[in-house]
């Protein structure tokens, strides 16, 4: 399975068959504006589905759907082993030592927010209130700023943040500063979705853990492109969301450890959550069950079961080589590119295939405008992370972003299309 | 059908007729219920020793629950500890086999009429309510043995 | 689309032509254990769904995804249109002023657990803490139960219920002594899920709005069984979840009335949800966005939008139609079941298409289990609403559970499954 | 082709030589920002009377939302508060007809440059960037017009 063209000069090697592979994927046939292919170099924001998934999806309901867990019919029977047996995949995928600590919710946004109330209600020692501090840093997407900055606004903590350096690399000259004995907890992310930046995780770990602070990592942007190994990480929660990896849209994950999710107390209350209900007080289920309030997004599960499946199959070493070279490739034809300038790391070393640029004077929108007019999908604008484009003195930026199926093919049709749009506003 | 292998005759005579109900004297009690269907069990063990003296109990709960607490209760009292145990241990192991155990004569004498449980392990909704009575045992067991030592 | 045995003696009239309605849901041929048809009243718990939900959704897939909002390629803008075009269809089917009155959020669990931590966090005059008071009441699922638990819990406020009437029914009687002056909140079921009682809404709303409190109303087994108008109810918010109306998992709906929605604080943070994010700070977007952090569940909105469609297309009073005359066929046919008690109203007024019931002293578990050997599927348990059981004395209950696509034959075959169930245990 | 329709030459031209450019004294300043993609704009009114006597303006965003500030600096310095009003809520018409609307020969005398901004209609990410100036010329104006009645 690698790329027929991989052996040509000027082509990197470790390329997968993007053409078998595309073949799985209905949506990448798509012709648009009378006679362009489809380029989808979105896939940052969200990937596309793979027949697979899609048909995992039907057949569940099709054939087995009912609500689960609480059943004695065949039907609630098999929705629950389908929906249990994704958490088992997932746990898999992911390496976990026990399928219980793996959460279902709705995005990677609920898991991060999940983990913010759960720590502004826990009791000692995890509480966050006055007087302790939360760390993130400032290359977060809003969706792990956001939920910090509402808890210190609730509880009285502080917001501290790790600053960038002008590589688009986190400045961990004054990590001792920063992360503090009234830390409670960092919160980063594993892959930056705007300037493509793949942290060091070791080192941030390392010390929250010296100080007794809990550490929960982002891992949108890296379960999608590569294995991911949450005991590996060493951190205390990770969290990602379905749809960035094959999978459906409405599903995410968090993962947590054992004894945390024990102590901690629900965010969520309702249905599935509970153990036992009266009028003047309940008890909780143990976890995972104690974190999925209310019918859990059954479906999508059981299409996220089959998203880790498909990656698996293919192997995401493989992906994340594919992805690598690319990277590579992309990064060198885009220097040809006369006034373009990347914003994050300029090489391919630490980091993913997300690549955030800006294009002389020529805003963002326009350049995604006329890129879109040529078939080519690219992200434009401060991409849920402000505060990066803040930093770097820009308003916006235009953002490429490859998956297992994009072609080095696709990266040239890229710098084609930016040559137009120089040409269009020159 | 599949139902017989669920409801075998020795289930439904356990359930109609119970072994032992009813609270007696021990020396702890633990609390059990079943999330997933609100089954509840209270259970209490008195511990001789080393010996199980009795196991009483008190619960509301399907015929599966009910009956699996009256063939607990025939099963393992006057036992010897260890041997409770792994009778117990066994019932779990069976109970957790997803019907694709298939007791062996050796179980069989160990189990006596726990073995017709078997078909229940096919059920998923089914295999806690077969266990509620078990596990509030266990862990009443471990109680009572950390209140002897302590007194 | 009458049914053709609706002429015949015995049936009653108004019922829909189930025969056809049944070839758009694909599950409904399904064949279990050796040669049983399916015959599905679980209705309540969750609904099967029509090929038409699910070519809506797949198409969806196959043709139009990416993430909504922040895109300027065809894919993006599509995406956002079918997206915000589920918000227009769902406004429409309940009649809301407004289509940035609905939210879209996992399930109803969620949307009542957004309202109570709205207020929690609201300022005064909606802010609920020590010295306020939440009404709810003791037919409640637990999934309107808990959050209040929590919130009252959290806050110190004082939780209260309206008990319930031998029949089944709220009592209403001490209105004035349990909604006072220091109520800030009422949320009940517009119909109860395990007694199927539909509440008298006008009496509660008027009582809530003359103390200055807000209204809730769980909506959840309403809304997929009749016309939902969310103006005539009066409520200030109305919550209820796709996958019981023929939508997919992983969606619910939370209507709020529009000035509520502007002064009231955000829940989840993150991306979609902002204004204007800083490190020191951030802004919200206007409702609905300002309630639904990170990516939304697109294809589900997109397939809910579907089920409205489908829904309407058969028209939400003939479906009510039919369902009543199900369940007044129902409950006089039950009536002939020796040792049978109904929990819940004995007759079809004022109730929806749920119908919970004891068999002698044989416990539910067992009724079911025997059902479904029959390939007929019902709910047993105390279905989330544990205190009604406490209620009544029961450990639980057996609940049957009608929908468009329930046929009279079926309800024939529920009838004669319980008498094969006591010949069993008998 | 789609593009020339969305880029027409008039609206290129505003884009690399804006109008009016720069922010002067005013009676009122507001401050926009368009949250799905940042663009964000600060535009001050002056009035005189009921005549608009300036609109300065300074922000960043694309060449659509540029341009539109500078027409819409270019069509309303001069014009009375009246005429301006329709002229802004004929260009919302237009903005919101996604692409339905074919200007008539009454609308292009009275929108003049502006009608260009008809091929932006049809894109619906687009129509927010066209419109950011004129929702914060609205507004500018009705605070100019609350602290001129306050003096
Ligand atoms: C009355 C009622 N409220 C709330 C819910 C919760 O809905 P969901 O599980 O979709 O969150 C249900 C269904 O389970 C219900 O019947
Ligand atoms: C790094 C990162 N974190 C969090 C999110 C939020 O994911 P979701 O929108 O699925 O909640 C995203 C994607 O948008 C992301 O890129």
């Amino acid at each position: 399975m690698t790329d027929a063209r991989a052996g040509l000069p000027g082509l990197p090697a470790g390329l997968l068959d993007t053409e078998a592979i595309r073949k799985d994927f209905p949506i990448l046939d798509r012709v648009l504006h009378d006679g362009k292919k489809l380029v989808y170099l979105d896939n940052a924001a969200s990937s596309q589905k793979p027949r697979q998934v899609l048909d995992a999806m039907n057949t569940y309901y099709e054939r087995h759907h009912a609500n689960v867990h609480r059943g004695v019919h065949v039907l609630a029977e098999e929705a629950t082993e389908l929906y249990e047996g994704a958490r088992d995949k997932v746990a898999a995928f992911i390496n976990a030592p026990s399928r219980d600590e793996v959460i279902f919710t709705k995005n990677a946004s609920e898991s991060l927010n999940l983990v913010a109330n759960m720590l502004g209600w826990a009791d000692e020692p995890y509480r966050v209130d006055s007087g302790t501090e939360i760390v993130i840093t400032e290359m977060e997407h809003h969706s792990n700023i956001v939920p910090w900055q509402l808890l210190a606004q609730r509880t009285g903590a502080r917001l501290k943040w790790f600053g960038l350096t002008d590589e688009g690399r986190l400045d961990l000259s004054t990590i001792d500063g920063i992360i503090t004995e009234r830390t409670k907890i960092v919160s980063f992310t594993l892959v930056s979705n705007i300037l493509g930046t793949l942290n060091p995780v070791r080192e941030i770990v390392r010390r929250a853990h010296e100080v007794g602070a809990l550490v929960l990592i982002d891992a949108s942007q890296a379960a999608p492109h590569a294995v991911l190994d949450v005991q590996d990480l060493g951190a205390d929660f990770v969290a990602f969301t379905g749809h960035k990896m094959c999978g459906p849209t409405g599903i995410g994950v968090l993962w947590g450890r054992h004894e945390l999710l024990e102590d901690l107390p629900p965010f969520l209350g309702g249905g599935e959550m509970i153990e036992t209900v009266s009028m003047n007080s309940s008890t909780y289920a143990p976890a995972p069950h104690k974190f999925e309030a209310g019918t859990p997004p059954i479906a999508q599960a059981v299409g996220l079961g089959a998203a880790v499946d498909y990656l698996s199959g293919i192997g995401m070493d493989r992906i994340a080589a594919h992805e690598h070279a690319l990277t590579e490739y992309a990064l060198a034809r885009l220097a040809e590119v006369p006034e373009l300038r990347i914003i994050g790391p300029a090489t391919a070393e630490d980091r993913g295939a997300a690549i955030s640029f800006t294009l002389g004077d020529i805003h963002p929108h326009d350049v995604g405008q006329v890129l879109d007019e040529q078939g080519i999908a690219v992200r434009v604008g401060h991409h849920c992370a402000r505060p990066v484009c803040l930093r770097y003195g820009i308003p916006a930026t235009t953002r490429a972003s490859f998956y297992l199926y994009t072609s080095p093919a696709e990266v040239d049709a890229l710098v084609d299309g930016l040559e137009y749009v120089r040409r269009f506003f020159g | 059908m599949r139902l017989e292998s669920m409801y075998q005759d020795v289930i439904l005579d356990h359930y109609k007729n119970p072994h032992g109900r009813g609270l007696r004297p021990g020396d702890a009690e633990v609390h059990h219920v079943n999330p997933t269907c609100g089954d509840e069990i209270t259970l209490r063990v008195r511990l001789d020793g080393s010996t199980v003296a009795d196991v009483s109990y008190e619960g509301q709960g399907c015929s599966i629950s009910q009956a699996s607490a009256s063939v607990l209760n025939e099963l393992l009292v006057g036992k010897e500890l260890a041997e409770a145990r792994r009778i117990q241990e066994t019932f779990l192991e069976l109970m957790q086999s997803k019907g694709r155990l298939e007791p062996d004569d050796a179980m069989e004498d160990l189990l006596e009429d726990a073995v017709a449980f078997a078909g229940v392990s096919k059920y998923p909704a089914r295999v806690k309510c077969a266990l509620l009575s078990w596990m509030a045992w266990k862990e009443a067991t471990a109680q009572a043995q950390v209140h002897k030592e302590a007194a």
